[in-house]
């Protein structure tokens, strides 16, 4: 191991660093300060229940089991065959989107939104929110 | 705490519930207001608690363990686009000296044993956030052999966050809400449950693990068993 | 690649990724020795089995690659499913130690001559080889962890959608019946 | 037999100097270092194996979360076997913009190595600013893609999406921004006297075994061979690009750092003509059958990316289903983890274990999948 | 009476120390924050994190050794600070050091590290063992370059105690007349403080955060603590032995300041040396400056 010839730049350049000290932090402030989420962001999904017919197909693609069919107390779509809407368990879902793709009214969607913490586990577990 | 479960499943039955922050949001003011009631957990505490849980939450030491996937958004958290160390937050290296282990993501059951081992050799009060869905209901390894489905059945959990990954602001708002319920001491904490139950978390544990929890380090571990 | 023409019958998978077949051990070995001396292909770059359990066989695959890393050759070689081993490549390449070792703890395949066969990623496992076929992975789970509690609630669409339909149907008809009957 | 003055310990899974979870058990004399042994599937997931029970266009959900560091040389990978398998061509914009994915799916994964290699030396200021420069990028990946690091969007037939208006524009903003900023990297960490004197002559590599052993990436680059994916083996448009391929002879952590420092400013050429080249017309996604009707033929493939940290390959097999019979990943760590970090290790002191780990950029979850 | 008051001055004393070395902490910390681009926590956060540590339910013990190693530690450094004058007029806050001199203060500093290795030791933790290796090593490459500048002082003074260097500096200070005794000083203080690139002992990537790795609840607060009010001791013996003391706390707190300023920033822009190199290092450069130094005065 040698110090020889002296590395005089590599002693002397790394004081650049402290310039930074003079600027302006541009961290995001979160929670004071929010970012803008992109507006294709891939978020929690939503659900235009007035289109949604009801047809599983986001299920079936779901490799994660995330779906399930569940019947819903009002109806809002007459030509909704089954009854049912999705409801997502967010325990499983991994935002692919896959079940948005194959959607055949385009009812379902995944939003901005994003945040959501909890203390217990068993409230993970949504109907999509209503985007009509 | 049972009620508050029948609360929520009463909830679901019902069908259509519109938007999941109204369900959480309702379903966690019901259950406030029953473990308030019977327990009378809320507005006892002393000025010097206060103070102190004041100090608890407002210094977290994180310990570093990036025990999956959701250890690739921690250092984004911790460097200088989030700054989590405004919050008093901050990283440090052995579990003796930490507060808070963040399980990121699903753990495989090599890593269950370390997870176990870690948490057990934190200080109390200690706290577990759980990153992502793998934590919550086994996430998209759902179906495979060799990682854990619910976090919780190992472990006394304290927050959840949701996302796979999460982004680092939601695992930002896990630290603000486990701060507020520390500091208002809402929470039962996961490591009292831990501690209570632990009977049947270490029934949990060895259903997966086997009798021996503890992780193997004999001599000659490398070339101990040759199959 | 002209003395590898020649000598066996070569499958162009693409321009760039070649594939050769053999049988028996011997003849594995042989092409083996025959690929790393006499052509470009000297780095063994993966050894990948595939279970295909209807024809009874592992299908190994050696990935050879050329010192230029622009082409890619494919020794291929089917094992019985029942414990046939082949020898150990990791003399020669120490980088199949590791393979061989991924190999055994996935597919139970034992390498004659590798002795760091002990387990790789797994702890303690003592089911079957998880990648061979007849291992259920979901079985294992549903046998071994459980999941959350609160979905019990999911209906089949298909049977919901035929429900749904006969009691419509049913209804329409007691309409019917009840106009008929207020005639 | 263990002597009596030596030790054992585990270097990981919890430990702040390792890459990731996993582990390196160390024999010690003193703090040198007479043996050590990896040890991993801390992460083991199955993939394998869960891919097999997925159809195909399932599965390809699946295979971003195999590196986490770089999601998208994986879904390049399996894009590319399943377009291969099956037959499939995609336009030529569809091509340039995965190029563009990979590059800066490359640049951040190089932002992020750097973070860890300062780390490694107690040089945290480095990383704070390079995980703030690989953040912007990720936004940019949010924008493109709607994830932030994980971005399923590469997929087999093209990309999910077209690029968002004004996409370019931003991306070439970002890139006049690092521009400016590499220059400061070198001040602070590439030209730094203590890096220099802890990296230069630590874990050299043998350059005559290295490519009889398989080694890939910067390891061979740090060794003085010419080797990339992108220009022997070109697969996307990379014929049409023009780039360099860096090397230096050191073959120890320095020349590594030193491939590194000039493949970003390569990503960002490469970028700077993808913007330029970029076609205005053409299908981003080809249309594909229904997940299940979606079959690949009984027939076998090996595709191989050049990620930011060498070749990163994935061996297919078909059955006719439209399940996938096998596929194996075959990852730049499985060889530098153990053929290559372990007899590197031996004889060096604790204190370089990080350093040498984060320079041959040994990431677990692609060891065991 | 006036057994009462000096104890009541070294009450105060420790105190002092105790807030400036936390409150110093607390500016490093938002000092390196503003170099990496973020804003930092706030300034008081570690006494908070002392406070929460202090308050934590449990840490475990390994025995009373463990448990002394702390509480020795602490007191060297309260010991040290006590030797060390903080004004060079006066006759408040002098502390012990009419008692004592320059000798004992760089006695009572090698105290610490040794009651941590006594308490680490009897842990059994490897990484906590290699840690104190690593200290005491880099502590006897420290010493060389600190205990020569000294000297040097000394010589030049022809006194060790403290209180009687500082007065002969109201003129020039020693960091003028004595540059090179000054620069070998501050290459050891730096080291002294922890700071890169002779952070070896804790190095967490490295052995694991070193002797505080099996360290929790009250020993984490009390070595935090110790380390705090170590820091001001060894800023202050800088501050009077090479910048002539201060005469009022403004003054005080202005030169201390300085100094860790100064290390701060060193500490912010450079690596970690390895062990060897970080001995090599110090043996080679401070050392020879301190001796062509001496040879000058």
């Amino acid at each position: 191991m040698t110090f020889t010839p002296i590395d005089l730049r590599g002693i002397v350049a790394p004081f650049a660093a402290i310039g930074k000290a003079l600027e302006h932090p541009r961290t995001v402030c979160y929670p004071a300060q929010t970012k803008t989420v992109a507006p294709d962001y891939r978020g929690f999904h939503t659900n235009d229940l007035s289109a949604c017919i009801g047809c599983a197909n986001c299920q079936d693609v779901c490799m994660n089991d995330a779906i399930d069919m569940v019947t819903i107390a009002q109806e809002r779509n007459t030509r909704n065959k089954s009854g049912c809407i999705p409801r997502i368990d967010y325990g499983r879902c991994c935002w692919c989107n896959l079940c948005v793709d194959v959607c055949p009214p385009d009812s379902l969607g995944l939003g901005q939104e994003c945040i959501h913490v909890a203390e217990r586990s068993d409230t993970f577990l949504f109907f999509p929110k209503d985007a009509s | 705490m049972q009620q508050g479960l029948k609360q929520i499943e009463g909830l679901r039955q019902e069908g259509f519930v519109p938007y999941h922050t109204s369900l959480t949001e309702e379903v966690t003011a019901q259950q406030r207001t029953l473990e308030s009631e019977t327990e009378g957990l809320a507005n006892t505490q002393t000025l010097i608690e206060k103070a102190i849980h004041w100090f608890q939450a407002h210094s977290m030491f994180v310990v570093a363990y990036g025990t999956g996937c959701g250890a690739i958004e921690m250092p984004p958290v911790f460097t200088s686009r989030y700054d989590i160390e405004r919050l008093g937050v901050v990283g440090v290296a052995t579990p003796r000296q930490a507060d808070i282990l963040i399980v990121s993501g699903y753990a495989s059951l090599k890593t269950l044993r370390r997870i176990i081992r870690t948490y057990e050799q934190m200080s109390e009060p200690k706290y577990v956030i759980a990153l992502g869905s793998c934590t919550i209901n086994g996430g998209m390894y759902w179906d495979s052999y060799n990682t854990i489905k619910k976090l919780e059945d190992y472990l006394g959990v304290d927050m959840y966050v949701a996302g796979c990954m999460p982004r680092p602001e939601a695992l930002i708002e896990g630290f603000v809400k486990l701060q507020a319920a520390i500091r208002d001491q809402t929470l039962e904490p996961g490591y009292v449950r831990y501690r209570d139950d632990y009977a049947w978390y270490r029934r949990n544990q060895e259903k997966v693990l086997g009798k021996n929890i503890a992780p193997q380090y004999e001599e000659n571990y490398a070339g101990m068993e040759l199959s | 690649m002209n003395a590898l023409t020649t000598r066996y019958d070569v499958t162009e998978k693409n321009p760039r990724l070649f594939s050769i077949e053999v049988d028996t051990r011997d003849a594995w070995r042989e092409a083996i020795d025959f690929v790393t001396t006499h052509t470009a292909f000297v780095t063994l770059s993966q050894i990948t089995c595939a279970d295909w359990i209807e024809e009874e066989v592992f299908r190994l695959t050696y990935l050879f690659t050329d010192r230029a890393r622009s082409q890619n050759l494919m020794v291929q070689l089917p094992i019985r499913r029942d414990g046939e081993g082949l020898p150990s490549l990791s003399n020669r390449f120490p980088q199949a130690e590791v393979m061989e070792r991924d190999l055994h703890e996935m597919y139970g395949i034992p390498f004659e001559g590798n002795d760091t066969l002990y387990p790789f990623v797994l702890e303690g496992w003592t089911d079957l080889p998880p990648l061979r076929r007849e291992f259920d992975t979901l079985a294992y789970v549903h046998a071994h962890y459980d999941f959350q509690q609160g979905r019990e609630d999911n209906k089949d669409v298909k049977v919901e959608q035929k429900r749904r339909r006969e009691e419509a149907k049913r209804l329409k008809a007691e309409q019917e019946e009840a106009s008929h009957d207020g005639e | 037999m263990m002597e009596s003055k030596q030790i054992k310990i585990f270097h990981g899974p919890q430990h702040p100097g390792i890459t990731g979870n996993m582990s390196v058990e160390l024999d010690l004399i003193g703090e040198t270092i007479q043996r050590a042994r990896t040890h991993v599937g801390y992460l083991h997931r199955g993939f394998e194996k869960l891919v097999e029970r997925r159809t195909v266009l399932q599965a390809f959900t699946i295979v971003c979360r195999i590196c986490v560091p770089e999601p998208d040389p994986n879904e390049e990978n399996f894009a590319r076997a399943v377009e291969g398998l099956a037959g499939i061509t995609i336009s030529e914009r569809a091509q340039y913009i995965r190029v563009m994915v990979q590059e800066m799916s490359r640049l951040a994964a190089q932002l992020l190595w750097m973070g860890g290699q300062s780390g490694s030396i107690g040089l945290g200021t480095v990383g704070q600013w390079s995980l703030y420069d690989r953040d912007l990028i990720l936004d940019l990946f949010e924008q493109l893609t709607g994830g932030r690091v994980y971005h399923m969007y590469t997929f087999p037939g093209g990309v999910r999406r077209d690029l968002p208006a004004g996409f370019l524009l931003r991306l070439s903003e970002l890139l006049d921004y690092l521009d400016k900023q590499l220059p400061r990297y070198d001040k602070i960490f590439f030209d730094n006297a203590t890096f220099r004197t802890r990296a230069i002559g630590t874990g050299v590599i043998d350059s005559d075994t290295a490519l009889e052993r398989g080694y890939v990436g910067q390891a061979l680059r740090g060794c003085g061979i010419e080797r990339d994916l992108r220009r022997d083996n070109p697969y996307l448009v990379y014929d049409r690009l023009a780039f360099d391929i860096p090397t230096f002879d050191g073959g120890d952590v320095y020349s590594r750092a030193l491939v590194r420092r000039e493949e970003m400013r390569q990503s960002i050429r490469i970028l700077r003509q993808v913007i330029a080249q970029m076609p205005e017309e053409g299908l981003v996604m080809q249309k594909l059958p229904k997940h299940r009707k979606f079959t690949l033929p009984k027939d076998d493939i090996y595709v191989a990316t050049e990620s930011a940290r060498g070749e990163f390959g994935y061996y297919m097999a078909g059955d006719g289903s439209a399940h996938i019979r096998r596929m194996q990943v075959k990852g730049p760590s499985l060889i530098h983890g153990f053929t290559l970090l372990e007899p590197l290790l031996e004889g060096e002191e604790l204190s370089n274990v990080a350093l040498i780990m984060n320079s041959l950029g040994i990431c677990p979850p692609e060891i065991e999948r | 009476m006036a057994t009462v008051t000096l104890l009541l001055e070294l009450l105060l004393m420790v105190g002092m120390a105790y807030s400036f070395g936390f409150l110093y902490y607390g500016l490093y910390r938002n000092i390196t924050a503003r170099v990496h681009g973020r804003f930092g926590p706030s300034i008081a956060q570690s006494f908070w994190d002392s406070i929460k540590l202090f308050s934590k339910a449990t840490s475990t013990s390994f025995g009373w050794m463990f448990t002394a190693g702390p509480i020795i530690m602490a007191s060297g450094a309260v010991m040290t600070v006590l030797f060390i004058p903080f004004f060079n007029q006066g006759d408040h806050l002098q502390g012990l050091s009419p008692y004592g001199n320059l000798l004992v203060v760089l006695y009572f500093m090698v105290l610490g590290p040794l009651g941590n290795a006594l308490g680490v030791g009897s842990s059994g933790n490897p990484f906590g063992a290699m840690g104190i290796t690593r200290g005491l090593t880099r502590l006897f490459a420290l010493e060389m370059p600190l205990y020569l500048a000294t000297i040097g002082l000394m010589i030049t003074g022809g006194t060790a105690d403290i209180h009687t260097l500082m007065i002969q500096q109201s003129t020039t200070p020693n960091l003028l007349s004595h540059p090179l005794l000054f620069v070998a000083a501050f290459l050891s203080l730096v080291g002294f403080l922890g700071k890169s690139p002779f952070d070896v002992v804790g190095a967490p990537q490295e052995v694991y955060s070193g002797p505080a790795v099996e360290f929790g609840g009250k020993f984490l607060a009390l070595a935090l603590s110790q380390s705090a009010v170590f820091t001001f001791a060894k800023l202050l013996l800088m501050v009077d032995l090479f910048w002539g003391g201060a005469a009022t706390l403004l003054e005080l707190i202005f030169k201390t300041f300085v100094f860790f300023v100064v290390t701060v920033f060193i500490g912010n822009v450079y690596g970690r040396f390895t062990t060897v190199q970080s001995v090599e290092f110090l043996l080679k450069v401070p050392t020879v400056i301190a001796i062509v130094g001496l040879l000058r005065v």
